[in-house]
């Protein structure tokens, strides 16, 4: 199976996203790179924005995450609640 | 209190088609031709352009906010890195050669990648394909100018930099990315999209921004990360309109499945051509380096392009023709490009060097079973020829490829010792290529590529083969842009400087 | 290692890139120069375009009008794209911050039947024609010669289509869904709305990119922003006590008192270059802006009624003393 | 193939041998000699004989090849466009039939220091 994969640059905004998506995804393996965090996943990641929330203790938009964002690979499923990444393989 | 109905809860996916898409209507005055004329001709058939998927569903007043925020910390980090001497944080001033290309050769790119994004904002033929490239436009520009504001300060203090605006139309290197856009922008909307939106954008900018930065940040060049990363984050929505517009074109009509896949092998071979650049600078001129460009290759062309194509296979789409000798090809092409980049550096706006022993010794154990046989007895004697006084300077200018317009470096398919010559005679002229992809590529659209400007040639055809005067006209400084980095202007400076900063001489 | 950096005082080998020093001396530049001049592609352009061999990629000959220098048309706001954004995101937060005060205490629900209907009949299709201006604009950025004249159509591109969806939303809070489809249907066809949207789908098929810019940025919407945002909006129906709807639009009436000024900029400069400009583009204004007052009236009527062809006489008036101002006489 | 395109489409070519005032491009390169990253360009008069061109141009670039001084170009196998040739040294490049743009390839079978450990 693929691995799909997002990469978020290193900073005290992302800790919680990267945290949440570890607890959302344990099948995901975290990378750390200079300035950058990348998490592996075969298939499938799903981002929650209710794990977000529950970590960061506030309301969080998914769309902040585009601040922080330096990649992904798969195809995109954007919600209100989630953003997912698969691939059909 | 309020006493309205209470109002139906839009969800993200609703809103934003009532916030988009439904903004246009069929149109009765004129056709839908005369308005989108250039939608047909390439012969991809579209019957519903509201099955376009939005990938991303950023209204306007997200989008600002969220890149001002972008844009805010971007400005932050590079006024304090020129407040602060930063360019001293480098691990050496060598590593600007590879910044130096960027903004030659890549940052017009990004602007070219703007223009021809604007226009697809205006010939597509659906709202939500129409704006989903016209932010994508806007991002570009972005792209280009804080690439430009963040080398800004180079430029103060070292060379190499100052003419990049003469040296993108008229230098023999930057014809490379050129062409590539100018290829792109020539061609019909859809076959854009292919050439930036999947090979430019999926392929090449994960390679360019993702490791290349991380190498940046790993030499202390602070500002260039925070520009390539801050790109980067646009890149992620625009590597998924790219790949969202091959999925609505193959969904649309079983037509359009050969001609996505002539376009998919042409602009994969056209991407692997501008990735060499990159090879180089990421083999060879990071003073520290964080993973060999075949590394980078094996996990964002190999394993990410890979799971793309095998996901585009239930479309019918393969693996592009010429996959599998690029991948023979990565063990070579970073070497054999640079020990081009080292001999012709006197055309260069950038400098050259010869590899240390350090150098030579990782890029064995990243390339063991080439790098010592093929590459390291070729610098072994250009070593040797420098200790000797007559250093290596190659004045036979190259022979460029007709379509890709890099010299022809590149040797033949499983023979590393044999240069790749091939030939096409058309209409009584001959034409060169590197290799078979890109004359293939020729032969596809002959007509399109005997129009290339070849830089070589022109030195001949429009300056008489006067080097002095070409220089001028490029805007190269012979003696101060060009030629080794041992003993030039950047480097007695910068040791000069760094030495002011940690003594107190 | 730390280095302490801060401390040295460095002499820099240069103040700015060749080019910059060209045009504007051996100095420091700004962003903006940097960001604007010469970063277009100008010369040894590779093919032909498939889609047109007759131009060149980047030709400055597929308009009438003609520049020594397309350099010339400078955005007296120097947007580029980081002070573009910033400029709006600021707007944004007011924004936002009117449609949540209107939003919050149920302004909109205080709103008579009959001005929340005016409002929403004048205001609501509209939105169609923000989205044919995003093309147009979209166009001339394209298609356009030299970055400081078309990155900021591209941020005008992107304006409208915030109006656009601004509008939309102002629909929503209004009216909700219905507000929207009914003003699709009135866009398609109620007589009022027909003759704006047959101005509308010509500009979509005009390619030159200055003679759309002048049929879209001078004549359209130097009539119809005045006339919607500033006399039936915060004219009439705060008159009548809809302030509210004023507050939504507050956006509207920022955007077209800072945008005219570079549109005029743009037109002065170009007309000032030669006589040939200045008849051409005397002409495109004559025609489009007489066209556009046509189109307009049946709307204005929508909420002014009898006062309608007054008004749009007295804005057609100013609308020419604007234009005599930067040398066009029509 | 044709090119895809909403009107008809005929290309220009830009580098003719009309535009080299009265010279012409000539592509060289010595086999399995790689120090040489690519082919190199020489732009030379038609007229000119293959022997100066050879002891001229050809001669002064292959120097920094350690092979370079052991090369007897008499007895070297020559390629053109890819394909043997054996060409009259006395005779200009015209009447070689080498044209404008031509690949003149040379193969020194017993020489390649530079890959000896290959």
């Amino acid at each position: 199976m693929s691995n799909v994969f997002i990469a978020l640059q290193t900073n005290e905004e992302t800790r919680p996203i990267v945290e949440a998506i570890m607890i959302d995804n344990p099948h995901a393996v975290v990378k750390r790179e200079p300035a950058m965090i990348k998490i592996d996943a075969p298939g499938q990641m799903i981002v929650r924005k209710e794990t977000i929330e529950g970590l960061v203790g506030r309301t969080f938009d998914l769309q902040e995450m585009h601040i922080h964002l330096i990649t992904l690979s798969g195809n995109v499923d954007e919600t209100d609640d989630s953003l997912t990444l698969t691939w059909n393989n | 209190m309020d006493t309205q109905v209470t109002k139906k809860k839009l969800g993200l996916k609703e809103r934003y088609k009532l916030l988009t898409r439904d903004l246009g209507w069929e149109p009765t005055h004129h056709t839908r031709d005369e308005i989108y004329p250039y939608v047909k001709y390439e012969g991809i058939k579209i019957h519903d352009w509201d099955k376009w998927e939005d990938p991303f569903r950023l209204t306007m007043d997200a989008y600002w906010k969220y890149q001002a925020e972008k844009e805010r910390k971007f400005y932050a980090i590079i006024d304090a890195h020129a407040q602060n001497n930063g360019h001293l944080n480098l691990t050496d001033a060598r590593y600007l050669t590879a910044i130096k290309i960027f903004l030659q050769a890549i940052s017009p790119g990004e602007y070219a990648a703007s223009k021809g994004f604007a226009r697809m904002g205006r010939e597509f033929g659906g709202v939500g394909t129409q704006v989903a490239c016209q932010m994508q436009a806007l991002d570009e520009i972005r792209h280009a100018q804080t690439q430009i504001h963040a080398i800004s300060n180079y430029n103060k203090y070292y060379n190499g930099f100052h003419a990049f605006s003469d040296s993108r139309d008229r230098i023999w290197y930057t014809s490379v990315a050129r062409s590539f856009f100018d290829d792109a922008m020539s061609a019909g909307p859809f076959e854009f999209m292919i050439a930036i939106g999947f090979s430019f954008e999926y392929v090449l900018t994960n390679l360019l921004f993702v490791p290349f930065m991380s190498g940046a940040a790993y030499n202390g060049d602070m500002a260039t990360v925070t520009f390539g990363f801050s790109a980067q984050s646009d890149e992620a929505r625009h590597m998924t309109l790219g790949l969202e517009c091959i999925k609505f074109m193959l969904e649309q009509d079983p037509d359009n499945l050969p001609i996505v896949q002539r376009w998919i092998d042409k602009w994969f071979w056209r991407g692997m051509r501008v990735l060499s650049l990159v090879g180089a600078m990421m083999d060879y001129m990071l003073p520290k380096r964080v993973m060999s460009w075949k590394e980078a290759f094996d996990i964002y062309g190999v394993e990410n392009g890979g799971a793309l194509f095998n996901d585009l296979a239930r479309y019918g789409i393969t693996a592009p023709k010429g996959w599998d000798i690029a991948a023979g090809a990565i063990e070579h092409m970073s070497h054999q490009l640079f020990l081009g980049l080292y001999q012709w550096s006197f055309g260069t706006a950038f400098h050259g060097w010869i590899p240390s022993d350090d150098d030579m010794d990782w890029l064995s154990s990243k390339y063991p079973t080439t790098f010592d046989k093929y590459y390291r007895p070729r610098w072994e004697h250009i070593k040797k020829l420098e200790a000797e006084g007559t250093p290596f300077k190659n004045f036979g200018l190259a022979k460029l490829c007709q379509t890709c317009q890099l010299p022809t470096v590149f040797t033949e398919p499983g023979d590393p010792t044999l240069t790749c010559h091939r030939e096409v005679d058309y209409k009584g002229e001959k034409y060169h290529f590197c290799s078979d992809g890109c004359k293939d590529i020729f032969e596809n659209e002959p007509e399109k590529y005997i129009q290339s400007w070849l830089p070589m040639p022109a030195l001949f055809s429009e300056l008489g083969g006067d080097i002095g005067a070409w220089m001028d006209w490029v805007g190269l400084r012979n003696g101060i842009d060009n030629g080794d980095y041992v003993g030039s202007q950047d480097q007695v400076n910068f040791d000069k400087w760094r030495g002011m900063a940690t003594s107190n001489k | 290692m730390h280095i302490d950096l801060r401390t040295v005082a460095l002499e820099p080998q240069r103040n700015t890139f060749d080019h910059l020093v060209r045009r504007f001396g051996d100095k420091a530049a700004s962003r903006y120069q940097e960001g604007s001049y010469d970063i277009q592609a100008a010369e040894n352009l590779h093919y032909r375009p498939t889609w047109d061999p007759e131009q060149a990629l980047y030709d400055t000959s597929i308009t009438k009008i003609v520049l020594k220098d397309w350099y010339v048309l400078k955005d007296p706001r120097q947007f580029y794209y980081n002070t573009y954004t910033l400029a709006r995101a600021r707007q944004q937060d007011t924004t936002e911050a009117n449609f949540s005060f209107v939003e919050s205490r149920g302004l909109g629900a205080m709103l008579s039947e009959e001005l929340k209907s005016i409002a929403l009949n004048v205001l609501i299709p509209l939105r169609h024609a923000a989205w044919g201006s995003n093309m147009n604009n979209t166009f001339v950025c394209g298609y356009g010669y030299g970055t400081v004249f078309t990155q900021a159509c591209m941020y005008q591109a992107m304006d409208q289509l915030g109006i656009a969806q601004y509008i939309s939303r102002l629909g929503l809070l209004l009216g909700d869904t219905e507000a929207l489809t009914a003003g699709k249907e009135a866009w398609l066809s109620a007589p009022a709305w027909q003759p704006l949207r047959h101005y509308v789908e010509d500009c979509l098929v005009v390619r030159d990119p200055f003679e759309l810019f002048v049929a879209q940025n001078v004549a359209l919407d130097g009539l119809l922003y005045p006339l919607v945002y500033e006399r039936i909006v915060d004219g009439f129906l705060s008159s009548q006590g809809a302030s509210a709807v004023a507050m939504l639009t507050q956006f509207m009436n920022d955007w077209f008192d800072e945008t005219r000024k570079w549109v005029d900029a743009v037109i002065k400069t170009a007309a000032a270059e030669s006589d040939h400009n200045r008849e051409v583009l005397q002409q495109w204004t004559d025609k489009w802006s007489t066209r556009a007052a046509t189109v307009m009236l049946p709307i204005v009527k929508l909420a002014l009624g009898d006062q309608s062809e007054e008004t749009v006489g007295e804005e057609v008036a100013s609308f020419k003393a604007r234009m005599k101002k930067i040398g066009i006489e029509i | 193939m044709a090119v895809t395109s909403l009107k008809e489409y005929i290309g220009v070519p830009r580098d003719t041998v009309a535009n080299f005032n009265g010279k012409q491009l000539v592509y060289a390169s010595w086999d399995r000699h790689l120090l040489f990253a690519a082919p190199f360009l020489t732009c030379v008069p038609p007229g000119m004989k293959f022997r100066e061109w050879v002891e001229g141009p050809l001669t002064a670039l292959i120097q920094p090849d350690p092979d370079a001084k052991s090369v007897d170009f008499s007895k070297v196998e020559w390629l053109k466009s890819n394909q043997a040739f054996t060409p009259n040294f006395e005779a200009s490049l015209a009447e070689n039939g080498i044209v404008h743009k031509e690949q003149i390839r040379f193969k020194t079978p017993n020489l390649n220091s530079l890959f000896a450990g290959a």
